[in-house]
């Protein structure tokens, strides 16, 4: 009965397939040295990462300032979105798993509202709410505000809107394994109570916490539809990337793709290895 | 009695909404005693227990350690100690870690706390086991460190919420008997919560049977097994047979079952509902009628099942005018050993065997 | 350091000349591309806050004023005029005036037309000729407001003189839709960058389009087939501009920079490198023989006569353009 | 007492109240309140419904959004039948490490941004792309074939896009089926189908359904991928969205886009919970 | 032999990588028997059990049903049915749609066999449950609708792992005695699993004894009590005392153990080191020595501790030569009824009573 049949694990195989041909091929056409990244194979070529453009015209991204100010623009995002995601997801998931008020339900069901609401509309709600604002501090205060302007402090707060679910409801599942016997055993053996929460909570919640701080970060790097609407002059990845598709590819995009895909990887190791030390 | 007790309830009473769970309970525990709480589940046994550790606040009555009054004073400043159904191990601490928690909470030198932990595992008989992860513990091992770390803090009192709820039969048996000697050996005293009967009497020197958040009754296991004082107790402590019926009314002592049979009491019975109770053991077997003649309840019957378990076999005998087959343990030797399914037989029981209470 | 916010498009400021820019007036320059719609709807979004200095358009100067007033009035002193080509400074200056100001000096100019493979598809000399079955799935135009109006003109009318009536206005555009909708199946997509299009037109997925003529002399330069050819109805002119955004911080940096720009040898620079003309006055005698060689290919004198420069576009036009283009790119 | 832990639960609540109040509640009053303003003049605005009428009496805007709602459900269903199986594959059949690697395999393209498996795909599907060439090297056609810019290749994109997210609550929901139950449709002589249609997805349902959910929401919703990879053919609604914000600077007239999108895409997933009995919050705690 | 029983297992042997689950295990059930299958946790039960379900394929050896094969038969195609220890009722259904469940695999019309189920319902005492959901049931009634939901499909034979597992004790009491009744009302074949030996000894016909993958002993309840096969059994099957020693050689029958006394039993022990085993039950208690003078074995202690547990009591006795208390039944009677901690008393047990086994 737990035997799958040949069927069964063909499909699997071929999902597997589906799943990384795209990645692959992106990955693999960075090093074909052509200007576009099509085939014919053209041979091996690293000039889309160091070249200095004097080949294709393009400089590769490592030596482009371009793409190198987008990557420093998604790690001026990334990081906060990262820090507070895990700082107020966990004060969230205390609240969703300890707290007893009421109203809580409703407060649970609002923390979950944002995973259903579209990108964009998250974007553009949160830049006409802060342009308003902005005006109207500017009425009163007689100067402009930048930080409630589009950019990046804008496009942080934006995912910081869906991505604070997620990092909540990620500390609360594992607040909810807690076995809250633990604390009191510990306050019995004569703990204060900050000293449970430094010994004996925090301690049991950490996996879970590096694991949202993970998962926010790549959450972070990866947006595009709720950045778009709040960047301004500064772009972050994926914006940039979206500008130079637009424009057509070239092996520059593959090349920053395989990147991001080695980044993630280096993650995603990183996280299995946190939650196999938790398991 | 305020100098040779240690803890002292009185009058505690706790309301969850419109929920009593613990019922004006008062009880004194002697220094050095094992004291167990038996009831069944939900009765307020751990409620109760909270109360006493500090992490629920009684909502009215007063709690008193070595005389001192607990009211306000939070859990971790009361001289009592837990032992948790769970047993709340901390998972992320090494066996030693655990037990010498409680000594750098209170502040004792890493060194010194890491000591005493050492020997305290050691008496507990857990010698070199310092360094291991509590999940590498058996179920009885766990127990134990669970044990020494409240042991480690010389508290006043220790509390056990039915810790050997999660161990298995054959364990659970061993462990009863190494937590009295634990206890002997420490001197210190135990509340135990426990919903097994045979837990509590095995252990205890004093035992209190808790239903739905009163004390029906404190004493010795004996006193409770041979005396109940209430029909809940003579249910709950030990087998028993249990029949309703109605007493003859004008001071007699005969009660008329409900299924038709008449059987004989000591004491007068109220002419109204009754409830009584005789424990297996005290059913004599016969084969023949003569052999009983000098009881005052005197049936016949069919052995409807023999219910072999070793020493703790029994019989259950078909009796005209009972309503249910009677029990009676089996004899291990002489003629009624062997005794088949489908056997008749003949039993009965003296007068003061018999527990009658009104209904 | 002082710092410049550009908002600009791609290749309008290539390296070398920040470099020389930074090292003559030490003031960094930082480069933002964009184009013509996402200019304005950041300065919207920010009430004209951001950048320092941006280059939309000159059709797209006036309307967005008066809608959101994103724009500073600049301040002609500070400029030296006579960099600029007089009649075309005129020009722009007269677009770009709402209510008695100037918001707009001329920087880059140049036309859309039509991007041909000549040995693919040798027949293609006018707009409606991309919806010919000569070229079926193999032709490409934009979704955008040019394409309507490179249409009317193809189809006999005048959009620019309709400008004025909103209701004449909205029929013409009705018919052009109707047109473009029935070309639709024709196209292989509604290009978008620059590269897009240039990219497919090398590797022969499209082999005619409408387009600015700058890509065209690209690919001709790669490729002598490709050529970029001035329909008969004419191509359409338009102007980039310098404008300076209402909350710019730094206009004196930004007036450096049109000033530096329109030194005829920066210009030229700047021109080769956008591959488009300058207004700056003089440049054209540096720049370099070969897109002259091809402007003249792709503009008899007649064409250049026939070119159709964009005026100012009042406010509401670009709805009504709007909802026509919508419903060609949802239309199936 | 109970000051100091009505202060405590002040200040546990206030990032709450914050995030949501700040960052999504008022936000979205600011949309609502957007999208009731109409146009009269150069910076002149009115109260009305103006903006919301223009979205039904022009059926170009409907039609979009009608367009975008089916093929957001198509996609949603074929995600749903793709991801079962390997759900049941993960959750039932591997174990320990390979379920461990197949559930972290299906997560890692996820990870990395839409806009490079989006790449990834305009790389095969276009004309001069990996597929075509290889079909034309093998010599199954004898032209280049073009398979992107077309409705077929937004689908492709799009479940590719939904399935983690179907996977994960799929997985999650059939993991909690006790083994045993399982085996005890088989050992009172059910057949694989049975089993399957009576026990276990009956047991699924939440998942099921909290994945369509999300895969719904976030397909109504994505923008990148039918603009990169949708034809001429094709509009998403929240590319109108984007045009009005952006290419069309009519802010009132996005915000009631905005809000009718919102709306109406919570009536389908509303009507879908009413149609499979299911409650929103237990649906969501599945995910 | 093959046309009276029911289950015929040859030779089985489970291997899972290196590890031996079940280890050549042959038996057979004969039709309408009780048959049980005892031992410790991991020893091998459950997967014996789901090879005969079906669930896992033997590594060697032939499962019979009714004489035929059932290799290669998958679990849905074999007439037997399991209860398992989780019990696996379908969250998803009703109680009736439960019971009902296999009748509709088997293509059973709905009305009929929305009627059947609820017969048998009935018949298990569940009359008009059949609308509820399974989860609005006690512990005790989903029980029986584990079980009704086998035997509505009248199978050759019932498998049980473990289902009181679940149950509270005072439950577990009451359903150890319906689970039989159930059995011999409906005369169906059961296959049981257990590791409380009570629950096996009180229920079934026959037990096989099992421990690490193979079986000790195959017998009756009494035959396992009274004449265990091997110290295993001996120790696993009923509370005992245990000791090592070493027999004295030459065809004697004394051994000499490890702490010093010397016993005597009835057969020649070998000169090599062995284990003796002596029930509670068996040991005679006495005030004084003579009363005890015609046993072999007589030796003198001082009560180490009352394990006072009703009918069940028992005392520990420390006694020189031993290493370990010995535990005796507590005399319910007679002047030693009340003895206390701390008493000197003598005891001793007939030759016979010991059951020697080579170490
Ligand atoms: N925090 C609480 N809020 C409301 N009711 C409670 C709370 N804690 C316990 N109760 C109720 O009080 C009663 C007694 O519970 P308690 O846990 O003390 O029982 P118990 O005797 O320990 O049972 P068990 O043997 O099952 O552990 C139960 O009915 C329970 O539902
Ligand atoms: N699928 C499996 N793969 C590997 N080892 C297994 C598997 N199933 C069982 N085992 C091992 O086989 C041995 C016997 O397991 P089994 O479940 O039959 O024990 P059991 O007697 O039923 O124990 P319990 O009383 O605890 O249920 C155990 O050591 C177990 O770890
Ligand atoms: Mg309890
Ligand atoms: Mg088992």
């Amino acid at each position: 009965m737990n035997r799958p049949s040949l069927l069964w694990k063909l499909y699997i195989a071929a999902f597997y397939i589906f799943l990384f041909a795209p990645l692959l091929v992106v990955a693999i056409f960075a090093f074909n040295a052509s200007p576009f990244p099509s085939p014919p194979w053209k041979g091996w070529t690293l000039e889309w990462f160091i070249g200095n453009g004097s080949v294709f015209g393009k400089p590769g991204i490592l030596m482009d300032p371009i793409w190198l100010t987008s990557i420093g623009n998604s790690l001026k995002v990334a990081v906060p979105v990262a820090l507070l995601a895990v700082l107020l997801g966990t004060v969230n998931a205390w609240v969703l798993e300890r707290a007893e008020f009421r109203g809580k339900t409703i407060v649970a069901m609002m923390m979950l509202w944002p995973l259903v609401i579209p990108g964009v509309i998250l974007g553009i709600s949160i830049l006409a709410f802060f342009s308003r604002v902005a005006n109207s501090l500017e009425e009163v205060l007689q100067t402009d505000l930048d930080l409630l302007r589009p950019g990046l402090p804008l496009v942080i707060l934006g995912q910081l809107s869906f991505i604070l679910t997620i990092a909540t409801l990620i500390i609360a599942a594992r607040l909810r394994k807690f076995d809250r016997s633990l604390e009191e055993a510990a306050l019995d053996l004569g703990a204060s109570r900050a000293h449970v929460l430094r010994t004996v909570t925090l301690p049991f919640l950490s996996p879970a916490l590096v694991g949202a701080g993970l998962v926010a970060l790549l959450m972070s790097f990866e947006n595009f539809n709720t950045t778009l609407m709040l960047v301004g002059s500064d772009p972050p990845l994926p914006i940039t990337m979206y500008g130079q598709m637009r424009e057509g590819a070239t092996p520059a995009i593959n090349a920053i793709s395989l990147l991001l895909m080695l980044g993630v990887g280096g993650i995603a190791s990183l996280f299995a290895l946190t939650s196999k030390a938790q398991g | 009695m305020a100098s040779s007790s240690d803890l002292d309830l009185v009058a505690v009473t706790k309301r969850f909404g419109p929920h009593l769970a613990v019922n004006d309970v008062s009880f004194s525990v002697t220094r050095g005693d094992f004291f167990s709480i038996l009831g069944p589940s939900g009765c307020g046994k751990t409620t109760l227990m909270r109360m006493i550790a500090g992490f629920e606040d009684p909502t009215s009555g007063d709690i008193r350690i070595r005389g001192k009054s607990m009211v306000g004073v939070p859990a971790n400043r009361r001289p009592v100690n837990m032992v948790f159904q769970s047993l709340a191990l901390f998972p992320m601490m090494s066996v030693g870690e655990n037990v010498a928690y409680g000594l750098n909470c209170r502040g004792v030198a890493r060194a010194e706390a890491e000591q005493r932990a050492t020997r305290m595992l050691e008496r507990v008989g857990l010698k070199g086991f310092a360094e291991r992860r509590v999940t590498a513990l058996s179920g009885g091992q766990r127990q134990r460190v669970a044990i020494a770390r409240c042991l480690v803090l010389e508290p006043t009192l220790v509390l056990l919420d039915e810790p050997l709820g999660a161990l298995d039969l054959k364990l659970r048996e061993h462990m009863k008997i190494e937590l009295k000697q634990l206890q002997s050996t420490f001197n210190t005293t135990f509340a135990y919560i426990t919903h097994d009967q045979s837990e509590a009497l095995v252990m205890s020197d004093r035992i209190a049977v808790m239903n739905q958040g009163r004390f029906e009754q404190v004493g010795s296991p004996r006193e409770l097994y041979h005396n109940p004082a209430t029909p809940f107790v003579a249910s709950f402590v030990g087998e028993t047979n249990r029949w309703s019926g109605e007493g003859g009314g004008a001071g007699g002592t005969d009660i008329r079952l409900a299924a038709g049979a008449t059987v004989h009491s000591t004491g007068i019975v109220p002419a109204k509902s009754v409830l009584c109770f005789v424990r297996p053991e005290a059913v004599a077997l016969s084969a023949n009628a003569e052999s009983l003649a000098s009881l005052p309840n005197r049936f016949e019957g069919r052995v409807s099942a023999v219910l072999f378990d070793g020493a703790n076999s029994s019989l259950l005998i078909d009796t005209q005018g009972f309503d249910q087959p009677i029990r009676a343990v089996l004899p291990q030797a002489g003629p009624l050993a062997g005794i088949e399914v489908g056997a008749s037989i003949h039993l009965g029981w003296t007068a003061d065997a018999m527990k009658v209470f009104p209904a | 350091a002082e710092k410049l916010r550009l908002l600009t498009w791609a290749d309008y400021a290539p390296a070398d000349v920040v470099q020389q820019f930074t090292k003559e007036t030490g003031i960094e320059v930082e480069i933002t591309l964009s184009n013509n719609e996402e200019m304005i709807s950041k300065l919207r979004a920010t009430q004209g806050a951001g950048f320092d200095l941006i280059q939309p358009s000159q059709d797209r100067i006036a309307g967005p004023q008066q809608e959101f007033g994103i724009y500073k009035p600049l301040d002609l002193s500070k400029l030296k005029s006579d960099l600029f080509i007089a009649s075309m400074l005129e020009a722009t200056k007269k677009n770009t005036t709402v209510d008695g100001k100037v918001y707009g000096v001329p920087h880059i100019w140049g036309t859309d037309g039509l991007v041909v493979n000549t040995k693919a598809a040798p027949n293609v000399a006018d707009y409606p000729d991309l919806c010919s079955p000569a070229v079926a799935g193999k032709s490409s135009f934009r979704a955008k407001r040019p394409t309507l109006i490179a249409f009317a003109f193809a189809n006999g009318m005048d959009p620019f003189a309709a400008y004025k009536d909103q209701k004449q206005y909205a029929d013409m555009m009705e018919k052009v839709g109707a047109k473009l909708a029935e070309c639709k199946k024709n196209v292989k997509f509604f290009w978008d960058g620059k590269d897009q299009l240039l990219n497919a037109l090398r590797s022969g997925e499209v082999v005619a389009a409408m387009a600015w003529d700058t890509g065209g002399w690209k690919l001709n330069s790669e490729n002598p087939d490709i050529k970029f050819i001035a329909p008969k109805s004419g191509a359409l002119g338009w102007v980039d501009t310098f404008a300076i955004p209402a909350k710019g911080r730094n206009d004196d940096a930004a007036y450096k920079w049109i000033n530096f720009n329109m030194r005829p040898e920066i210009a030229a620079k700047v021109a080769a490198s956008a591959g488009n003309f300058t207004a700056s006055n003089g440049a054209d005698k540096l720049m370099q023989g070969k897109l002259k060689d091809q402007f003249a290919e792709s503009f008899p004198k007649a064409a250049i006569d026939n070119i159709k420069w964009y005026p100012a576009v009042p406010a509401g036009i670009e709805e009504i353009e709007g909802k026509v283009l919508d419903r060609l790119k949802a239309g199936s | 007492m109970k000051p100091a832990r009505n202060l405590t639960l002040f200040l546990l609540l206030a990032p709450a109240v914050i995030w949501l109040g700040l960052l999504i509640i008022l936000p979205h009053v600011e949309i609502l309140v957007l999208s009731l303003s109409e146009r009269v003049g150069p910076r002149v605005y009115k109260f009305g419904f103006g903006n919301y009428l223009e979205f039904f009496t022009e059926p170009l805007y409907w039609r979009t959004f009608a367009r975008t709602a089916i093929m957001s459900i198509l996609v949603t269903v074929i995600t749903l039948v793709l991801a079962f199986p390997i759900a049941l594959y993960i959750a039932r059949v591997a174990q320990g490490r390979l379920k461990a690697m197949l559930l972290l395999l299906c997560l890692l393209p996820f990870w990395v941004s839409e806009l490079v498996r989006t790449l990834g795909w305009m790389m095969l599907l276009r004309e001069t792309g990996l597929i075509s060439y290889l079909l034309q090297m093998t010599g199954l056609v004898g032209q280049p074939v073009e398979m992107l810019y077309n409705d077929g290749a937004v689908i492709l994109g799009l479940v590719y896009g939904g399935l983690l997210f179907m996977i994960v609550p799929l997985a999650n929901a059939l993991e909690s089926l006790e083994p045993s139950v399982v085996e005890a449709g088989y050992d009172l002589g059910g057949s694989r189908w049975t089993v399957l249609r009576r026990i276990v997805i009956p047991h699924a349902t939440p998942g099921i359904v909290a994945g369509s959910i999300i895969v719904f929401m976030l397909t109504v919703g994505n923008f990148a991928t039918p603009v990169l990879l949708g034809g001429k053919n094709g509009l998403w609604f929240t590319e109108q969205i984007y045009a009005q914000f952006i290419t069309r600077f009519n802010w009132p007239q996005g915000a009631a886009f905005g809000m009718l999108l919102l709306v109406l895409s919570s009536a389908i997933v509303w009507a879908g919970l009413r149609l499979s009995g299911q409650s929103l919050g237990t649906t969501l705690r599945q995910a």
